[in-house]
């Protein structure tokens, strides 16, 4: 599976993207997985209220299912406009 | 309709002139600019933009379908840019064409509230002394979304 | 602030650009450009807009100071043409500049809504097959005046 | 008093201003000695609430007084924008 992360998410894990492999069957366990790695993936998942996740280049939410996701995103709230 | 995710700044001018001709059957014709400024003050240089290649553009495509289906528009318009952007340039616009000023506007305002917190783009502030910052999100950039 | 009644035509794209980069420390820029469009499909080939000279430029004035008062604006644009228009050409356009993207849109609609029924211009379609007939005011109109 | 018409109203008259000798100390008085000239005034002022007026280029109302107003306009409703 694909993992990007992007703004702070990127800079606090020091990646842009990788690839993870996992047995995990929803977000909340990819991030439980993540955390459990290093320091910076517990400090960039420390608090998912300031996340955003987006499943195959669609907005999601945390209890989402992975079932045939290729690429999960993190990223904090956007400020585009 | 248009949506462009580019680097390169864009001529507002010839983006606003080249849509209102364009649908000048319309009558009504808004448009959005938004600009790099300092908003506190604080020595803003520039600011880089980050975004999701992959899923920018087909976000930005879905928000102006929904505004064009909801609001009847005969055409819409979205240009972000990304990248780094000096202090004074423009971000993005927006424009919207109607046969009543009042969806335009109104079309224009929901696609503003959408890009703002359901696009991904991010922005980082760059000072003058160097120090960057990332903007963080506004609950009332979040709240503007529920009035629709 | 400027305020134009002009009997020629303007470019919008050159009107846009020029308020935008004069006033790019507000942030965020609003446009509204009425075009002059065959409402009813009834072989419009012209509108003929008359006004009241010793008042519009002081009405005009006084909505757009209003409006940069009321949501503090960094700036407001509004020209209004009058004469006649041909089918597709611009009738008239406003543009504000805000620190914020709120009160560049309110204004605008203010702006907007104040034109269409407190200055001083009447409009008259000009039928293919000559007949000609005054725009009547809208209901509407006036009632959207109620909300500010 | 200068008394200006326009759109239906000068058309109605069938000009658009004219110079109005009166002591009429109101707008609605004004009318009445208006109305009172010939067919094409009353057609003009039929219906006072189809009828917006002016005094020295500011929108004022039918019971207005007139002291020290030099030029009254009268004209439908604005169509501006």
């Amino acid at each position: 599976m694909n993992v990007l992360y992007f703004a702070w998410v990127r800079e606090r894990i020091g990646l842009p993207r990788e690839r993870v492999e996992t047995n995990a069957t929803t977000v909340a366990a990819l991030v439980e997985e993540l955390r459990a790695r290093e320091d910076r993936y517990a400090a960039a998942f420390s608090d998912l209220s300031a996340l955003r996740v987006a499943l195959d280049q669609e907005l999601s939410d945390f209890d989402a299912s992975l079932d045939g996701v290729r690429e999960v995103a993190f990223f904090p709230p956007m400020t585009g406009g | 309709m248009r949506v462009s995710v580019q680097e390169e700044i864009f001529d507002l001018g010839v983006e606003a002139e080249t849509f209102a001709q364009a649908n000048n059957g319309s009558g009504a014709i808004v448009t959005f600019t938004g600009i790099v400024r300092d908003a506190d003050q604080g020595g803003l240089v520039a600011m880089e933009i980050e975004h999701y290649p992959g899923m920018t553009l087909k976000a930005l495509t879905e928000i102006a379908q929904t505004a064009k289906d909801r609001w009847s528009l005969g055409d819409a318009l979205v240009i972000h840019r990304y990248g780094r952007l000096e202090l004074g340039e423009q971000i993005m616009m927006v424009a919207t064409a109607s046969r009543h000023r009042k969806d335009a506007f109104e079309a224009a305002e929901y696609l503003m509230d959408y890009l703002k917190s359901r696009a991904p783009f991010w922005k980082k502030e760059i000072l003058h002394d160097g120090a960057a910052d990332w903007v963080a999100s506004k609950d009332e950039d979040e709240d503007a979304l529920t009035r629709w």
